[in-house]
């Protein structure tokens, strides 16, 4: 199968590679591109260790072609914020414990960065819904909850820098 | 996973022309292929990527909604269309997997996977909902209700494509209800999922039509027409209510699996039925808006 | 209809392995700026081990938390550890690394009492970066400047090296009688739970779960054990199940093995009793296990107290809690026409 | 002063996590590594007649196939040494491993998989410990499919019946569970110049892993070194080795790095689970709620192997009569092979199956007695000072001050009388 040349958007950087028709998006961020805080936990979409933003939409990058992200904006966990430069999200889960074995985390932030970026004073309710698709198996959602109330108060106060 | 072609036509006509190649499958939102891709369940020689080709809208002329069959169930969440004239189908899509799913899975995909536990199939049977068709000889519509020949089978012959979702306004006194078992509260495949609709007569009281259509208790989704025609042309009551979710349970064929017993889902079915209609009755009476 | 109920369940549960020994060894440098070095080959597993052990170093050698950097599961740099299991790293890795550090502070406290002009070093403490007298706390020195002394001045680098085993023996094969544990916890949670005594359906409305775990090192980090224990449990109790048929898994997928999301999970109310063992680090038992023993069965009793059924066997799902509610109904009528 | 003891101190390590840099076993890559896959039974029970790996073998792009004959000591167990790490003659399960496979690619290894030939003589397979353990059921082992029986006796059961108003008996069983960490196991294997073989492996216990692979392998532990990568999730999963034995196999017979990270199918199939068990009860009790006798009779599915079955079964037996003061006890428990997926350790160890057991048992005994179950819990449960059926002496027991503290959270269905003094 012929590889085809494509661009992708990741983290607002442009990066040409070479993809097969049969390349997942996760794998390429992962091993072609370095993106390994993309996590894949079940190649199926069930667990949601995969999820990037697409167009700022949370997707499972493991069951999406890489060719079909084409044209797209993906945010991967690097693109969230770094160590130097946290967003609020990432230090409120730092703050408040929402990691334990942290390996749902990346996910987990990005499903909950959508959910900011849409709804500024999210209910409980509507957290746990935004982040329902994402597994924990460690921490029994309380404190990740938790942390994104704390960073959706912190950002609309004004303290956050996202 | 297998090797495949990959195309992404930007007009049907070139769609069609692809999907009539040998060993071509139509890729929507990919949630259901790329799994049986990984699985081996299927090994298509190419992949037609629908994702450029106009389909996502959800638009209404004429008193019809016409619903493009690349729309998300996200898109189907935030259309005030649906949510207004078709809200059932907004409580279905509202329990469709969890969000990341919503944004990748589309209405026709759903349609098409023709799982006996598609939750979209309910709500759309009840709304007698049609599908348009496109194929290389041009394009035909067909009643929902014969789209879903046999558990994941669809009438689509080789090269055809599924292009649209049409729906009728619901008159004025109709009331409607989806409502679904799964295992969890998120990212749940449905045990039981129940949509109803009634539409009553310028008295509120005599049905004037009703649908039932039921999910996962059955090789495809379909209507419960016994337990319809127990209502239809009738005064609405709650013991004929009760009659007709007892009907719906007799002439469904559940099965016993993983997810639940045989027994649990006919039981259920009758609740789900009994609930449904109830609500639908209240809604068309004016007691209860949509989404209460 | 939906009706309410409350069920509680109880337990005891060991710290550490049964009867075999099971050691734990570690070293603590402090380094010439007053900051330490722990070695141990205890893994963090996601419950926060690490920073639990990070905290004991740093309250035994009387310096900060940050001042103190653990190097960690590696078989040819760290000493030897048992694991990370048997809910046993607070307790006896922590052991371990309160008695290297206390190993590493024997040094400083003798250098420092030479210092501070004292007697003897059992007239001194550690605390807040500083080692100082007892009752006259004005009289102090840094760590930093004790270390650097003990080091590049009277040649003794302020190493320690610390291990510890609990105290068990093997069980009398025919009697089963010995003493396999040194600890034991104990825990207490009630579940209110509301049933749809039609379809069957159960949700976990509320949890609350209070969990002895000696002294709590760490509380954040306990709460999270006690969070995700309950999650676990509530799996156990009403969704996971493997099915095999001849051997084969036949969900071997996350698609028909269910684990809760975030919408399952009720609200969990924590309470962490504490009651400090003497022969626990600064009282530490743990907590890693237990978090997830009284869920299952407080649900099911809650169930119980809510509808009059009882589920004996695990999960119980939504098709046994109708299939007994049904069996219930027909058992009633019975009655009656009798 | 100011003490780090009970302040609430985020993990050391969440900023590497919430950033994504946090580098977990499947993150591991080296430059030139090669992809491994591990072969499973067909079957869950079955001789092995046939393996011929020369199509794999030839396969381009295939660097190193391993089977038994390739593995210098291929049994091991931790109370039992019955199993091997490739199969020899026989297969006991469905996750059985028979071959592993580096290649330059995955999907080389994945290919290389299907060309392996094995031909299997199927044997009558045995799947319910309960009919596993009558006289004439198929065997797995040896002799007998029992692979332990654990006693604990304490006072006189007999005695204990007699002295009881009300017996109360149930049978509770408990299903299969998955560890189901979201990280699956992955690792990496890489040898150096000096024949040092070092694993990064995403594991709980390093140094069992680095004992276990000595054994195997037949290297001495300075030249093993088990470094732990970030662990997405253990619960007991991640106890023992599973697949670096193949990995380091592999890395020996090629000098090149080799990675294998299971799928999540992989997960369910071939590592362990929280065993099932089958717990029948019988308690006697006073008219006033005391409870004076217990009796456990508990069959626990081993699988195919016993790995950590009976240290399991050990836990289990011992907290058998629940957080109660009883005078008389009586515990049997039994470790059974099937040709089920293998037991192992997972988070409780056993107690979890029981303490479901005895919870919901306990509360059939107060609805009997008419006494509200709180009330009858507070009337047995452990003190200072009470034993154990081992007969240990406990000494810190708060057990009622967290039946208080939990209450005072959620509120109970009535008024209870707290003993100031036992706390």
């Amino acid at each position: 199968m012929i590889e085809r040349q494509i661009e992708l958007r990741v983290n607002g950087q442009s990066f040409t590679i070479l993809v097969k028709p049969q390349d997942l998006l996760v794998d390429v961020l992962r091993d072609q591109l370095g993106f390994t805080g993309t996590k894949k936990g079940c190649g199926t979409g069930e667990c949601g260790a995969c999820t990037i933003l697409l167009d700022g939409k949370p997707v499972n990058s493991c069951l999406m072609p890489a060719l079909r992200a084409r044209n797209k904006d993906i945010i991967t966990i690097e693109g969230l914020g770094t160590p130097e430069h946290l967003h609020p999200l990432q230090q409120a889960f730092i703050e408040n414990a929402a990691v334990q074995c942290g390996f749902c985390a990346p996910g987990m932030l990005l499903s909950a960065k959508a959910l900011l970026d849409a709804n500024s004073h999210p209910t409980e309710t509507e957290i746990r819904q935004a982040i329902s698709g994402n597994l924990c198996r460690c921490t029994g959602y309380a404190k990740i909850v938790q942390a994104v109330k704390a960073a959706a108060q912190a950002m609309t106060q004004g303290d956050g820098n996202p | 996973m297998p090797s495949f072609e990959y195309s992404t036509p930007t007009t049907v006509d070139q769609a069609i022309a692809l999907l009539n190649q040998s060993g071509a499958s139509a890729l929507a939102g990919g949630t259901d292929l790329l799994i049986h891709l990984r699985a081996g369940i299927v090994a298509p020689k190419q992949l037609v990527d629908l994702s450029a080709l106009d389909l996502n809208y959800v638009r209404k002329d004429d008193g019809i909604i016409r619903i493009g069959a690349m729309t998300t169930f996200a898109e189907i969440l935030d259309s005030d269309v649906v949510r207004r004239d078709l809200p059932c189908l907004a409580e279905s899509a509202a329990e469709i997997g969890a969000v990341q799913t919503r944004n990748m899975a589309t209405l026709g995909g759903n349609l098409c996977s023709a799982v006996p536990s598609a939750d979209s199939a309910p709500p759309l049977l009840v709304y007698d909902a049609r599908v348009k068709i496109a194929g290389s000889d041009g394009e035909r519509l067909v009643p929902l209700e014969q789209f879903f020949v046999g558990p994941k089978k669809n009438a689509l012959k080789p090269g055809e494509l599924l292009i649209e979702i049409q729906a009728s306004v619901p008159l004025p006194r109709t009331g409607a209800r989806f409502l679904k078992l799964g295992r969890r509260k998120a990212m749940s495949l449905a045990v039981v999922n129940v949509a109803a609709r009634l539409t009553l007569g310028q008295d509120h009281r005599r049905v004037e039509n009703v649908r039932i259509a039921l999910g996962a208790v059955a090789p495809t989704p379909r209507r419960a027409k016994r337990a319809e025609s127990v209502l239809q042309g009738s005064d609405v009551s709650e013991s004929l209510i009760d009659r007709a979710a007892r009907a719906a349970a007799d002439e469904i064929a559940p099965i016993s699996d993983l997810r639940a017993t045989a027994t649990f889902r006919r039981e259920s079915s009758r609740v789900l039925v009994k609930r449904a209609l109830t609500h639908a009755w209240q809604m068309a009476t004016g007691e209860t808006k949509p989404n209460d | 209809m939906k009706k309410r109920g409350k069920g509680i369940a109880c337990m005891v549960y060991p710290i550490g392995f049964t009867s075999y020994p099971n050691p734990s060894a570690a070293f603590v440098q402090v380094n010439q700026d007053g900051s330490a070095v722990v070695l141990t080959g205890a893994t963090d597993v996601g419950q926060g081990s690490t920073t639990a052990l990070a905290q004991i170093a740093a309250e035994e050698l009387g310096i900060a938390y940050d001042a103190v950097t653990m190097v960690t599961s590696d078989t040819q740099r760290t000493p030897f550890d048992l694991g990370s299991v048997a809910s046993r790293v607070t307790y006896i890795t922590g052991n371990a690394v309160k008695r290297a550090a206390g190993d590493a502070k024997k040094t400083l406290l003798q250098v420092a009492a030479e210092m501070l002009d004292v007697m003897s070093p059992d007239e001194l403490e550690a605390g807040d970066g500083k080692i100082y007298v007892k009752n006259s706390p004005d009289r102090n020195v840094s760590v930093a400047a004790v270390a650097r002394e003990a080091t590049l001045v009277k040649g003794r680098p302020p190493i320690g090296e610390g291990s510890y085993n609990p105290t068990t023996t093997f069980l009398d094969p025919e009697t089963g009688h010995g003493k396999p544990y040194e600890a034991y916890v104990f825990a207490t949670q009630i579940a209110e739970v509301e049933v749809d005594t039609e379809t069957g359906q159960v949700d976990v409305l509320k949890i609350a779960a209070a969990h002895d775990c000696g002294k709590a090192i760490n509380p954040l980090l306990v709460e999270g054990q006690i969070e995700g224990g309950v999650a676990m449990g509530l799996g156990y109790g009403l969704m996971e199940e493997m099915v095999l048929e001849n051997g084969v898994v036949k969900n071997p997928q996350f698609t028909d093995y269910i684990l809760p999301t975030a919408l399952d999970m009720p609200l969990i109310e924590t309470a962490i009793v504490e009651v400090p063992v003497s022969t626990g680090p600064f009282g530490a038992k743990g907590v890693g296990e237990p978090s997830l023993i009284p869920t299952a069965p407080a649900i099911v009793n809650a169930i119980y107290d809510a509808i009059g059924i009882r589920i004996y066997d695990l999960p119980a799902t939504p098709s046994k809690i109708l299939a007994a509610l049904k069996e219930k109904e027909r058992a009633n009528i019975l009655k009656e026409e009798e | 002063m100011t003490h780090v003891i009970g302040q609430r101190i985020p993990r050391h390590d969440a900023i590497l996590q919430v950033t994504g840099k946090a580098e977990y076993g499947i993150d591991l890559a080296r430059r030139g590594m090669l992809h491994a896959k591990v072969l499973r039974s067909a079957l869950p029970h079955a001789k092995l007649l046939k393996l011929d790996t020369t199509r794999a073998r030839n396969l381009p792009g295939v660097a190193a196939v391993i089977t038994a004959a390739d593995v210098p000591n291929n049994r091991f167990g931790f109370t039992h040494l019955d199993q091997p790490l490739l199969a020899e003659d026989k297969v006991r399960y469905r996750g059985d491993a028979i071959a592993a496979i580096a290649a330059d690619s995955l999907k080389t290894a994945e290919e290389a998989l299907r060309l392996i030939d094995v031909e299997y003589e199927p044997l009558p397979g045995i799947f319910d410990p309960v009919q596993a353990m009558e006289p004439d059921a198929p065997k797995i082992h040896g002799e007998s499919n029992i692979a332990s029986h654990i006693k604990i006796r304490y006072g006189d059961i007999e005695l204990g019946w007699s002295r009881s108003d009300e017996i109360v008996e149930d049978t509770l069983t408990t299903q299969m569970i998955e560890h189901a960490s979201i990280e699956p196991h992955a690792a990496l294997a890489e040898v150096d110049g000096r024949g040092m073989v070092t694993v990064h492996s995403s594991v709980q216990r390093p140094f069992l892993i680095a004992t276990d692979l000595s054994k195997i392998l037949k290297i001495p532990l300075n030249r093993i070194r088990v470094v732990v990568t970030a662990v997405g999730g253990g619960f007991g999963g991640k106890n023992e080795i599973t697949m670096e034995p193949y990995i380091c196999l592999l890395a020996l017979k090629t000098g090149k790095p080799v990675k294998l990270v299971y799928t999540r199918e992989e997960e369910f199939q071939a590592t362990t689970v929280r065993h099932p068990y089958i717990v029948k009860y019988k308690s006697g009790v006073k008219k006033d709620g005391t409870l004076v006798a217990r009796q456990a009779r508990i069959v626990s599915d081993a699988g195919a192997y016993v790995s950590w079955g009976e240290s399991t079964l050990s836990k289990a037996c011992i907290h058998g009569a629940g957080p109660y003061r009883i005078p008389n006890v009586k515990i049997d428990g039994y470790l059974v092979y099937t040709n089920n997926s293998i037991g192992g350790a997972m988070r409780g160890f056993g107690v979890p199956q029981l303490g479901f057991a005895h919870e919901v048992h306990t509360d059939h005994i107060a609805e009997k007695l008419g006494i509200d179950p709180l009330e009858f819990r507070l009337k047995n449960a452990l003190v200072d000072g009470s034993s154990l059926p081992t007969g240990q002496v406990l000494e810190s027991v708060p057990l009622k001050e967290t039946m208080r503290q939990a209450v005072q959270l959620i509120g109970w269905k009535k008024e209870v009388a707290w003993d100031e003094k036992a706390r």
